[in-house]
């Protein structure tokens, strides 16, 4: 499994700060595109965060990950 | 060390608390930021914010902001804490204390840090007017980031 | 307004006094100093400090810097607070709080005040240490004033 | 009369934080150089308040000015 939070915007978009879904051994970029697809959202630049790291969009999934989509951020 | 140097919390932050956490024998200096809320920006009035944080990995992101002051600043100690939650106009959303043993670095070392929060902790705010409300995108001074939020369309 | 922004006590300082007198609804960041008892200067030991004033001068002094503050940052509110009598090491001296609408300007007033604090405020310390005491001079960081204190024997 | 104030290792080099002269038409500089005389104290850096506001050398006392003598300060 791999747990999925959304934030902000997004989870208001989504309508769910957190979901889980079937693992698959694809990248961030083509999760990313699928979460696009499926909610209609821009995840143009929304960094996405595995297991509270940064990570980049050609990183694979391994399962039990917790994907973060995280918007810009505008705290402080 | 049981103090909790890099905090997000629900709770009014007490100023005197994260300055007491990097005070010590061989600092003769603390700068510190205070983030307040603001009434009006660019001409519009906000009623109040509501800040909502990825709190875990807002703590890891402030404690990698201090790490980072510490590779350019090695004599300095940092302590951050963030409030989340409903937050009224001039409550106090932040505060960053840096001391050093000169003052020169405590100033540079502070705005280092803000402009680090800004830029990589997963805290966001949402304003409310009097006429709807929004999620704020990337809020740098320093830079214009017109594309740095997802569009209000793009999220219907 | 009847707080008192620019203050010499003899009493603890409370940070979030200070602060609390330059935050309102325009401005969004408070930049403040906050000076402490360092025990070590020089690799000399500080057991203790005493600071001395003429108060009433002081106070008008703090006031000026906070007009020549308002003459270049138009938007600044100063509020600043020194402690006199004898501190102990990690005993806070001074708190500087500005206030701005944008966090640049309060960071680069408040380490002016701070600068003109140690030029024109007739505050002065004496250090005390396990082998004496002396009068400190100028202090500025910045700039080195060998001549600028009346040497001991000058004194004697 | 005049009232002078010391302060700091002034006040300890003259014995006393504050006295009163005699009023005398002079300027502060003819001041310092009757305390510095007086006194075996130097005043080459240090400078001089009337009625709290920093005064320079060529100005001329007035009857009743409060003058203070600062040697370099050490606030903050």
């Amino acid at each position: 499994m791999i747990t999925l939070l959304f934030f902000a915007s997004l989870k208001e978009a989504v309508g769910n700060g957190q979901m889980s879904i079937e693992y698959e051994p694809i990248t961030i970029e083509q999760l990313k595109r699928q979460i696009e697809v499926k909610y209609g959202v821009n995840l143009q630049n929304v960094m996405v965060a595995v297991n509270e790291e940064y990570a980049q969009e050609n990183q694979r999934l391994q399962p039990g990950d917790v994907i973060a989509f995280i918007p810009p951020v505008s705290g402080g | 060390m049981n103090e909790t140097l890099f905090m997000v919390t629900d709770q009014p932050i007490l100023i005197e608390d994260v300055v007491r956490k990097v005070v010590r024998p061989e600092a003769g200096a603390v700068a510190v930021f205070v983030g307040t809320v603001r009434e009006f920006t660019n001409g519009k009035r906000t009623l109040f914010l509501q800040y909502e944080a990825y709190t875990t990995m807002a703590e890891k992101m402030l404690e990698r902001i201090a790490q980072e002051i510490k590779e350019r600043w090695p004599e300095a100690k940092t302590a951050i804490t963030h409030r989340i939650g409903k937050l009224d106009i001039s409550d106090v959303a932040v505060v960053i204390a840096v001391s050093t043993p000169h003052r020169k670095d405590a100033y540079e070392a502070n705005q280092y840090a803000i402009e680090r929060i800004k830029q990589i902790v997963p805290i966001w705010k949402k304003e409310y007017w009097e006429d709807g409300t929004q999620w704020v995108g990337n809020q740098l001074e320093t830079k214009e980031y017109p594309d740095g939020k997802p569009k209000e369309e793009d999220l219907a």
